[in-house]
């Protein structure tokens, strides 16, 4: 049951993901305007206002609240900017969640945009010897899509998983995003179309892997008494139930973007849950709900093998279990579990610091029974995970 | 200040054998090659790269790192391929050929260390649990000519064979 | 009065500012522990660790949260990494402040660093044609120092200040850095200095501008019950009764960093109080404090000038009568008003990240009256203010 | 296609005659010079630099803006004098001349806008108040030797005068 510490989502606005190169401020003002629409709020009216932070677009960029502050005009509201790689939606989230229920404002935007150049992502330029990210590049050629590699290979030489359950998951999500008017790729793919996908990161094809996107998400949060004002009752109304922004515990085992190495763990001992595991768990312990009670879950399809791990970090499943999931239609719509019935990155694409936040969008419109064509049936518990380079853990669990 | 400067045919020599890593202190350039990692003198916690000024493990104080060897030896944890040269800072190799990256656990260390793969060694010829070594190759060359080297994982001689 | 929601600075701890070029993390760390040491507090027991990111350090430096987390070891704590530009670290404080604030956490780090390039500030690389910075440098070659002069030379002009007295304000701040160990310059200037000063951006001198340092600050903060369980009293501990992180309000219509153009004010009329007016204005309202019970101030002197403009905005004097204050030795070491006992930036040079939290570092040691050598005598009420690129406010307010 | 082929004398002209600006669409490169502003076309409020998409007042959900000549004339609020190089992506002539730059009111705008001042105008030539009006000068030669024009505040012909 929601309490009154459990936030409203009281409207949320999306500019379609696309690739047009367009400035990022953009698409941010067409989210904005358009979550705003939906909370039937005024920009006046918002009191604090959490961006997420780009990196590839020079100073703008790194201060995104201020930025879609001045860009709908300044207000003189607080505002925060975040950055936690892919996780910077979900860091915003919580920073507008906490100034609202730390009592210093009762209603705040959370927005955050990108648009992104071609091909791989790149590390930011210069000759950085120190930075994690630029040796991993420099001296490794360590590509995300050879991680994600990494982690597609034990599934198949330690779980049994073939190259055709990864591809199932495209097939799944690829399906679904059809009747998404907010994705980049309405398109539906087979089987067969990855014979004729080139290998990127052996077993990984490019069918398997995410595409970089440009796109924007906002949502407007509130108190449930500012709700209760706006809509004159909360029933129905989609609730916060957490968000977490955990990180590793040491020694973190297991090799994550963009680490050349591992902790060691011959001097501390492994924690008991591993970092992806305790992102979830902490979401549950917060919400006090467990995966039993999950209507419908956005996760970050970066590649597909990777939603199969999710599956298991979720509690969907026990480890190694993932691919049968997929393999019984359990996660996809109308199946019992769905997971990106948005249709996920694979018909997304990544725009990093909107995606999670479009999460939040999509199940919102999900908890209020607004996704037409790909809408999960009686959904009451929405949940988004992700993970973001350098131990940024991004769970958010939402009711109605 | 005579003192200071190289004999010119010591150098010479120095510049002809001596190979430049990609990164400093990382690894041995000379036989036998290991990994160097960093240890704490305080709780004996280890850590690659090797790093200075706090140790990684959060119930120590510890600020005092020395260079330690890793073991040379380690078992395959996964492997991948990569099918498209990497973007820069990455400096490929035109045409560019594929290779592969190993992720190899070193037990002793409890750490799972990444790196490029012997070239030729292909994901077909890796699997997982398989015992590799340290070896190195040349990275890329420089403007200059220049070879910069760096650490691989290269399959461990079959029993019996030299 | 304190109330309950007026959080405690447990423990502060800096890394002296100097310019070595190392990596920026060594500095924090040293920081982060010095200030662990001040709290008497075990790092396993920060529940949210809130960075202040530098932008010119590679990824490491976007995830400050996560950067100095895992350098310090990780512990599952959650993180925020925040950017306001010279406002950052004012940004993690409110940040922190409110995590606790809303029950997610009872003890919190606050933490940022830099090493800088030598020279003016530069924008970051690349060809940027939609930012406002880089076409502030490309197309006018307006530096951070032509800023400064433009509004140094509105004071000569139309308050009738003298180059005289902005130099007054580099003696006294220089004459009180020269006890602070922190301080990068620990040299008293005179008058005399400023004649073989070269001019940077008519009217203002190399003397007259404020370097750029490496440097870090950490603060610990909690909330009343942590610390009165540590510190079995609450007398004498440090109270936080304000942070703003105030915007401006639409139009703004002075001329503000970086942008090249005010808003006009011909449709709708401009606000009644002016943007830097605001900042210390909020942190009042927050605080229930007004400018007659500060009892010292540490105040940007980015220029000289700049700090007579913030001795206005503070309401210390009415507009165009802050030379007077200099010139009287009323914000001297001794007088009625200090401001920059620490020795301001013009003995410490500019640690962007790290620069505001310094500020919360040497107003927490002089309410506890440990600022050995430059002591404001009798303590009670402390104020930091500054101001950052794209319209970030940055106001504390701390008292005894 | 064939139409779509400039004329290459016309197109000789044109590049001898035309003034590339250094940004595109924030002033006229023709007489009469004017910056130009976008003006939105619910609320009327004027911005500099122009920009598309939103109007700047938060009481205004106007999304469209369309191009406004800003007055020719303003009086100087504030100015100073660049003694050393900026930094790129300033692109300075070397050896480096001072020059000045000067923030200027417009008044039927109620905007200030910084800008270059012409040319060998310095700051003893300025003063608070002073009438300046709207010049082109030369910011930048490229490494294709094409110029890159850029606005200017120039002291306004004294009355009486040509
Ligand atoms: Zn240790
Ligand atoms: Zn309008």
């Amino acid at each position: 049951m929601a309490t009154e510490r459990d936030l409203v989502v009281l409207g949320a606005g999306m500019h379609p993901w696309g690739k047009w190169g367009k400035n990022f401020v953009d698409y941010g003002l067409v989210a904005a305007k358009a979550a705003l629409a939906d909370a039937d709020v005024a920009w006046r009216d918002i009191e604090f206002v959490a961006g997420a932070d780009t990196i590839r677009n020079g100073y703008p960029g790194f201060v995104a609240g201020s930025t879609f502050s001045q860009a709908m005009g300044w207000t003189g509201a607080q505002i925060s900017s975040s950055y936690a790689a892919c996780a910077s939606g979900a860091q915003a989230m919580q920073s507008a969640r906490a100034q609202i229920l730390a009592g210093f404002a009762d209603v705040a935007m959370v927005i955050g945009a990108d648009t992104t150049p071609k091909g791989f992502f790149a590390p930011v330029g210069g000759e950085r010897k120190e930075d994690p990210d630029w040796q991993r590049f420099h001296l490794l050629g360590a590509t995300n899509p050879a991680f994600f590699a990494l982690n597609a290979r034990r599934r198949i030489d330690v779980f049994g998983d073939t190259v055709e359950d990864f591809a199932l998951v495209k097939v799944k999500n690829s399906k679904a995003g059809v009747a998404n008017p907010n994705a980049r790729f309405r398109k539906e793919f087979t089987l067969d179309d990855f014979a004729g996908s080139p290998i990127v990161s052996d077993p990984l094809r490019l069918l398997d892997i995410c595409a970089t996107s440009d796109g924007a998400a906002a949502v407007i949060i509130c108190t449930p008494e500012y709700a209760m004002k706006k809509l004159g009752t909360l029933q129905g109304a989609v609730r916060i139930r957490a968000v977490s922004n955990t990180t590793p515990t040491y020694p973190q085992v297991r090799l994550e973007l963009p680490d050349i190495a591992t902790d060691s763990n011959a001097v501390v001992q492994a924690p008991v849950r591993g970092f992806k595991d305790s992102i979830a768990y902490n979401a549950y312990e917060q919400a006090g709900l467990g995966p039993e009670d999950v209507s419908c879950a956005e996760v970050y399809d970066l590649s597909t093998a990777l939603e199969l791990d999710w599956y298991e970090n979720l509690g969907f499943c026990p480890e190694g279990e993932g691919a049968r999931l997929v393999r019984d239609g359990v996660t996809a719509l109308g199946g019992a579990k769905p997971v990106n019935a948005s249709g996920g990155l694979a018909s997304f694409g990544e725009a990093i610091p909107a995606q999670a936040i479009a999460q939040v969008c999509e199940l919102t419109w999900q908890l209020q029974g607004r996704s037409d064509g790909h809408q999960v049936e009686n959904a009451k518990v929405g949940l988004a995970i992700n993970q973001g380079l350098f131990g940024h853990g991004s769970c958010t669990i939402l009711s109605v | 200040m005579q003192a200071l400067s190289p004999d010119p045919t010591t150098l010479r020599t120095v510049t002809t054998t001596e190979r430049i890593p990609a990164v400093e202190g990382w690894f041995t350039t000379s036989e036998p090659y290991t990994l160097i990692g960093a240890k704490c003198t305080g709780c004996g916690t280890v850590v690659f790269p090797p790093r200075s000024g706090s140790c990684p493990s959060p119930d120590c104080d510890g600020t005092e790192l020395e260079p330690t060897p890793l073991s040379r030896k380690g078992k395959v944890w996964s492997y991948t391929e990569n099918h498209y040269a990497p973007p820069p800072p990455y400096v490929a190799a035109e045409p560019f050929e594929p290779y592969a990256l190993a992720a190899v656990e070193l037990e002793a260390e409890g750490i799972v260390i990444l790196g490029q793969v012997a070239t030729g060694v292909m994901a077909a010829d890796l699997s997982i649990g398989q015992e590799v070594e340290v070896d190195l190759q040349v990275l890329y060359c420089d403007d200059e000519g220049v070879d910069h080297w760096i650490w691989t994982w290269a399959p461990s001689a079959p029993k019996g064979s030299a």
